[in-house]
């Protein structure tokens, strides 16, 4: 699967993304849909599939440090187990760039808002609910990125 | 197994909670036999003889009393003829440390029975409160680890195979690996048989269970049948997929009888069963309902031996007990002595069944006359000739697309590398230019498929089809190609 | 009415819970328009050209507050098309006072709701409620009271007729008198019709519900169609109570149309109604409910618009809300979009409904040319000319036996005078003669009648048939002859 | 339905029972099944039929003082109601008989004894399960009734 060349971002890849499905999750389609809508939209999408523990988001960033963001799915309940230790990766800044979740986010069938609560105290900046939110999301995190940016320069000056 | 393929904490040593050293096959065999209730293969094999579809339903939770009243409770309410420890994410990667951690800080979270934390003397509890057999259902590459605690438990149902519980349920397990692992279940599978004791070994067709061709799923099937028989087992369930085809799924569970006389040896006892349908459930509970129901039919009407069902809240999440019972009671109704007036058209059945027999005599023949099954496997998977579509794991290509045909049957759009007959490609490319003509862009065919993903809920209109009503909003589509997954290093 | 007939406190003044004076028609139908939502015949309209069946349970209990609840859960839970007030036994019999005392001392003691006790501002309180029409059912020989009531509540279905509203719930209301007060409460839908409101009269042809042989069912609510199309009833529902023999059952409901073509006015809107199966229901849940999902498919097979549903609570008492929910659930099922393909011999039900058609002519056509059909059907059932089996009421002969033939469907074992063209007897005959020889004795006729009653419990083996299995204790068995009633003074 | 003559007791009626189904209730199936059974084993059933109320019960003993049961079936729930009177009709003399009640005999489909307790309350003196049940204890309270006799000319001499 991985070796086949990504045919459809033919435009220079100017924006990166970390794709990936979280720690004990093998949910494979949203994953595959995901990455193939943003590249339709012209990303570079690093996509690490299934079953990715938050050491090997951590790596991945290492290894694309421009990388926007760190997006990440999560479908069969085990969300909050599988990203312990983002916090520390984020506080040892392995990881920099927002981390974005989505998918099916507690165990059961019965949803309230605890779990999306447990997620941002865990090191989670961004809930989605559908990926198609996920271009404006991007979108608005380069624009404080480029304000940032900016008032840091403002302030060095 | 490597390092790089599962973590190394999957050969920690067993939790505490797991206490006692396993008994011995020839212990688990006469405990089994004391039990006096009767083996899962037992109970299929008087399902059969009745003519009854064997119901049976997923059922999984974390803490141990909670998992002794979820089956109490169905029992009670709608004593399936057999039951089910449906195993946590963690314990099925053998992450084991994650599992107990969960376990004893917020067992609610766990999105299954964490078997081998709870240990084989919980599993004797669970096993002699309920009349029931009990089968564990998981999704481990490697389940040696639990398929011991399981038989110390006198469980004798075991779910899974080494391509099967591989390639949608792990990353980066090699199939070798996999299957070696999957050997050694089997072997034992064949020892306690010596014992007396014989387990049903279900096979998990369903593979990633997202328009999954019936040729794709059987040959699957037909593989790890033959490594297990080889190996020693004596009973073996073929799990297919409900695809949501009627003539389709019936030709395909009555193929499992066909494949079973061709390909494997006399002796073993054989059984199709339904996987109610496993892609996109519908939301609302009424749609949800009727795919249930049709599932159920659709199993009796094809002969399987056993129904694994589904429940009206499968789109939303792990269902909760009353879910469960009722999605038993309603696929139930599909038994009733009412409706044997339910026919199907047998000559398209026909029809359908020679093809996924021939599909399936393409894929596998080449595979079973080599000496070395499980190399020639993996080589077939690593070179595509092997395949399944939208692979949780590397060591599959995923390079065949499958879509639905104006019928609603799953074809192939692109067979990849599979060494399908020029005729097995006509047919198939035929069907599919009467849904997209004979060149569909990127844009028509990437939306088709998303449509076939979301196929019942279009069905009632829960939401209208793409090519219908073309959406404005950016929306994910499917790829065409696999996208690209960056190797971890 | 005379005073023998019923008794003298049933025209007693109306209790003092029905407040005010009743709306005038012309207010009412203002009311009923003002509303909002559809009329019943709307929404059968609306199903029937959906091609679903509309789906409608049967629900009343004695308090009002309960009654809110219950109507307000069946319809948060499932939505049926239609909804219920099913009335309790004193107020059908015009017992009004024995119905306001129970509803004051203990309102669970009444097997419905008292509507006539709550009165019309109550029964505007329960329309307003709900988003669904509501259906009246009853069993009342003379329903005036009732009728106006229910208008003025702005209900807009209304169950009943002359015949089948006397001989199966009353034992001694002459046909003459319940005849003239259903005349009566058609020429008020006839009024409302010309203010604009068309009420859904439904025709109760199930009758005593045990063994009603289809030819009878229909013919009775043909002369009953007549009567009220002749007065100014516009949409007419032909209700018919499922035999539970596929066949039979599904060319009973198909004969409706034709006889509506043949029989009524043209512009009378008639719908086919199935009553789910109304004789001695399966006493354990799976069974019952493989009844009730037959009955649903029966109903779609058969082209109804409409579905009465039962409960598996059926054989033990009237249902909680929680049973009626999923029953209704569960016969919504044979509405799904995945059931087109189940299909039945058409040929065999051609033949049937043949056969039923001419039977049907045999029974109504000596009578619908005379000039006083009601004067005609009156004397029809006093000579045996017109007949239903177990009546309750003494102006039935219950000369006619029904027995199930060897395929379970209800035939004639004798049609006692009923006019039947020899042919028709001939058939009826023969297809006995297989079940129970040329000549059975009385001892195996009654063991055989009493089979028959309990046909769906012997169906699922809940009971062996006495035949098979002669029973030592003494039992009751059925009566070849009607038993003799005697006359109070 | 009334005129056709019972064709079976052809041996002369020695035991009488009165029969017939609560006031408000028209199901007819049981009562024509069971006035068959008993006329099958040599009684002479005066069946009522449907819809009886109490009062009519009375007047049927009045006529049939030799009866030697009332036999009431209820199935519709209303039993409570339908038999109210029947207290004061067995405290005035008017039923004398013993009173046999069946069928199912409250509203609803969660029965427990409480319905019981109130019809004999109400002067329901048996209450059966199965119509199966009736000729035994019709024979007992035969016996009953020949004991009474006894004791009561032993009472006299
Ligand atoms: C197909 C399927 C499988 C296949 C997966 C094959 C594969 N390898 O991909 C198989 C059969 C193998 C499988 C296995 C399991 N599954 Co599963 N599966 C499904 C199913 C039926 C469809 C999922 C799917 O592919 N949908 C199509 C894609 C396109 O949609 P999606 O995944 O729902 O994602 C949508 C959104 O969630 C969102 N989204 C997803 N990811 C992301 C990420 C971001 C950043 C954003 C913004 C949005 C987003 O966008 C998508 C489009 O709307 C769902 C139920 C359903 N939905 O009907 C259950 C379901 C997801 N599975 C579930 C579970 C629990 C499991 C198991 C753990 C087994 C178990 N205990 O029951 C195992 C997984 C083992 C493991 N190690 O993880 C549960 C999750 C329960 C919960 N959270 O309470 C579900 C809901 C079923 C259920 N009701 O129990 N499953
Ligand atoms: C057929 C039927 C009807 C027919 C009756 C036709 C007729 N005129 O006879 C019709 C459709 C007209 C009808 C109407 C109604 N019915 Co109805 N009916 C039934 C049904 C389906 C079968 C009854 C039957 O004939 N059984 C066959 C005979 C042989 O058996 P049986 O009556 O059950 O009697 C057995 C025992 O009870 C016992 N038994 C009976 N009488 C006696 C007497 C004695 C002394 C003894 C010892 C034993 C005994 O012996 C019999 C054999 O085992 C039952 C449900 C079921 N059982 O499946 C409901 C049922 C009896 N009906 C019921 C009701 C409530 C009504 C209505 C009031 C409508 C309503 N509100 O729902 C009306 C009656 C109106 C009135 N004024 O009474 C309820 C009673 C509810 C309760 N008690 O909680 C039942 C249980 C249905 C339900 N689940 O709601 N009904």
């Amino acid at each position: 699967m991985p070796s086949v060349p990504n045919q459809l971002s033919q435009s220079p890849a100017t924006r990166k993304v970390i794709l990936g499905v979280a720690a004990s999750d093998s949910h494979a389609v949203a994953n595959h849909l995901i990455a193939f809508f943003l590249r339709g939209l012209g990303f570079d999408v690093v996509n690490l599939g299934t079953c990715t523990p938050v050491e090997e988001f951590a790596e991945a960033c290492a290894r694309h440090p421009e990388a926007e963001a760190v997006i990440i799915g999560s479908l069969n309940g085990h969300v909050h187990e599988d990203l312990r230790g983002l916090d520390r990766a984020k506080q040892s800044g392995r990881i920099t760039c927002p981390v974005i979740v989505g998918g099916n986010l507690s165990v059961g069938s019965h949803k309230d808002g605890s779990s999306h609560d447990r997620l941002y105290a865990a090191g989670v900046d961004h809930i989605l609910g559908d990926p198609s939110e996920l271009p404006g999301l991007l979108a608005e995190l380069q624009v404080d990125r480029e304000r940032a940016a900016v008032t840091l320069g403002l302030a060095a000056s | 197994m490597s390092l790089t393929s599962l973590p190394a904490r999957g050969s920690a040593p067993r939790p505490d909670t797991a206490v006692g050293p396993l008994p011995t096959p020839a212990e688990s065999a006469a405990y089994i036999t004391s039990l006096g209730k009767p083996t899962a293969a037992e109970v299929l094999g008087r399902c059969r003889a009745q003519g009854r579809v064997a119901i049976q339903p997923r059922c999984g939770v974390g803490g141990h009393e909670e998992m002794k009243a979820l089956l109490a409770t169905l029992e009670a309410e709608v004593a399936p003829d057999i039951l089910t420890l449906t195993i946590d994410s963690h314990t099925r990667l053998l992450r084991f440390e994650e599992a107990l951690r969960t376990l004893n800080l917020r067992p609610t979270d766990l999105n299954g029975y964490p078997m081998v934390a709870h240990g084989w003397r919980r599993g004797r509890e669970l096993n002699e409160l309920i009349a029931a057999p009990l089968e564990i259902r998981h999704g481990s590459p490697d389940a040696r680890v639990l398929f011991d605690v399981s038989v110390a438990s006198g469980i004798t149902s075991f779910e899974g195979g080494g391509i099967s519980y591989n390639l949608p349920y792990s990353k980066a397990v090699p199939l070798a690996e996999s299957l070696g692992a999957w050997q050694d279940v089997d072997r034992r599978c064949g020892e306690l048989a010596e014992h007396g004791v014989v387990i049903d070994r279900e096979l998990f067709g369903t593979l990633t269970a997202v328009l999954v061709p019936p040729s794709i799923s059987l040959a699957i099937s037909v593989l790890e049948a033959v490594l297990a028989a080889r190996v020693g087992v004596r009973c073996i369930s073929v799990a297919y997929p409900q695809s949501g085809h009627l003539a389709q799924d019936v030709a395909a569970l009555r193929s499992i009888p066909v494949l079973a006389e061709r390909y494997l040896p006399a002796g073993i006892t054989v059984h199709a069963v339904l996987h109610e349908f496993m892609g996109v459930f519908p939301r609302q509970r009424g749609n949800a309902e009727d795919l249930i129901f049709y599932g159920a039919l659709v199993a009796r009407i094809g002969g399987a031996s056993k129904l694994i069902t589904k429940t009206y809240q499968e789109a939303y999440g792990i269902p909760d007990t009353a879910a469960n019972v009722a999605g038993l009671r309603l696929a139930d109704r599909a038994n009733s002595p009412l409706l044997d007036f339910v026919t199907v058209d047998e000559d398209q059945v026909d029809r359908e069944r020679e093809w996924i027999l021939a599909e399936v005599a393409d894929l596998v023949e080449p595979l079973l006359g080599q000496a070395d099954l499980i190399g020639a496997i993996v080589e077939a998977f690593a070179e595509g000739r092997l395949d399944i579509p939208f692979s949780a794991s590397r060591y599959a290509r995923s390079d065949l697309i499958p879509r639905r045909d104006r019928s609603g049957a799953i074809r192939y759009l692109s067979t990849g590398a599979l060494p399908f007959s020029p005729a097995h490609v006509r047919r198939n490319t035929e069907l599919l230019h009467e849904v997209d003509g004979p060149d569909p862009g990127l844009d028509s065919l990437t939306r088709g498929l998303t449509d076939d993903i979301n196929h019942f809920r279009h069905v009632f209109r829960e939401q209208e089809p793409s090519a219908a009503a073309p959406r404005s909003a950016p929306t994910p589509v499917a790829a065409p190609h696999t996208p690209r997954t960056e190797e971890p290093i």
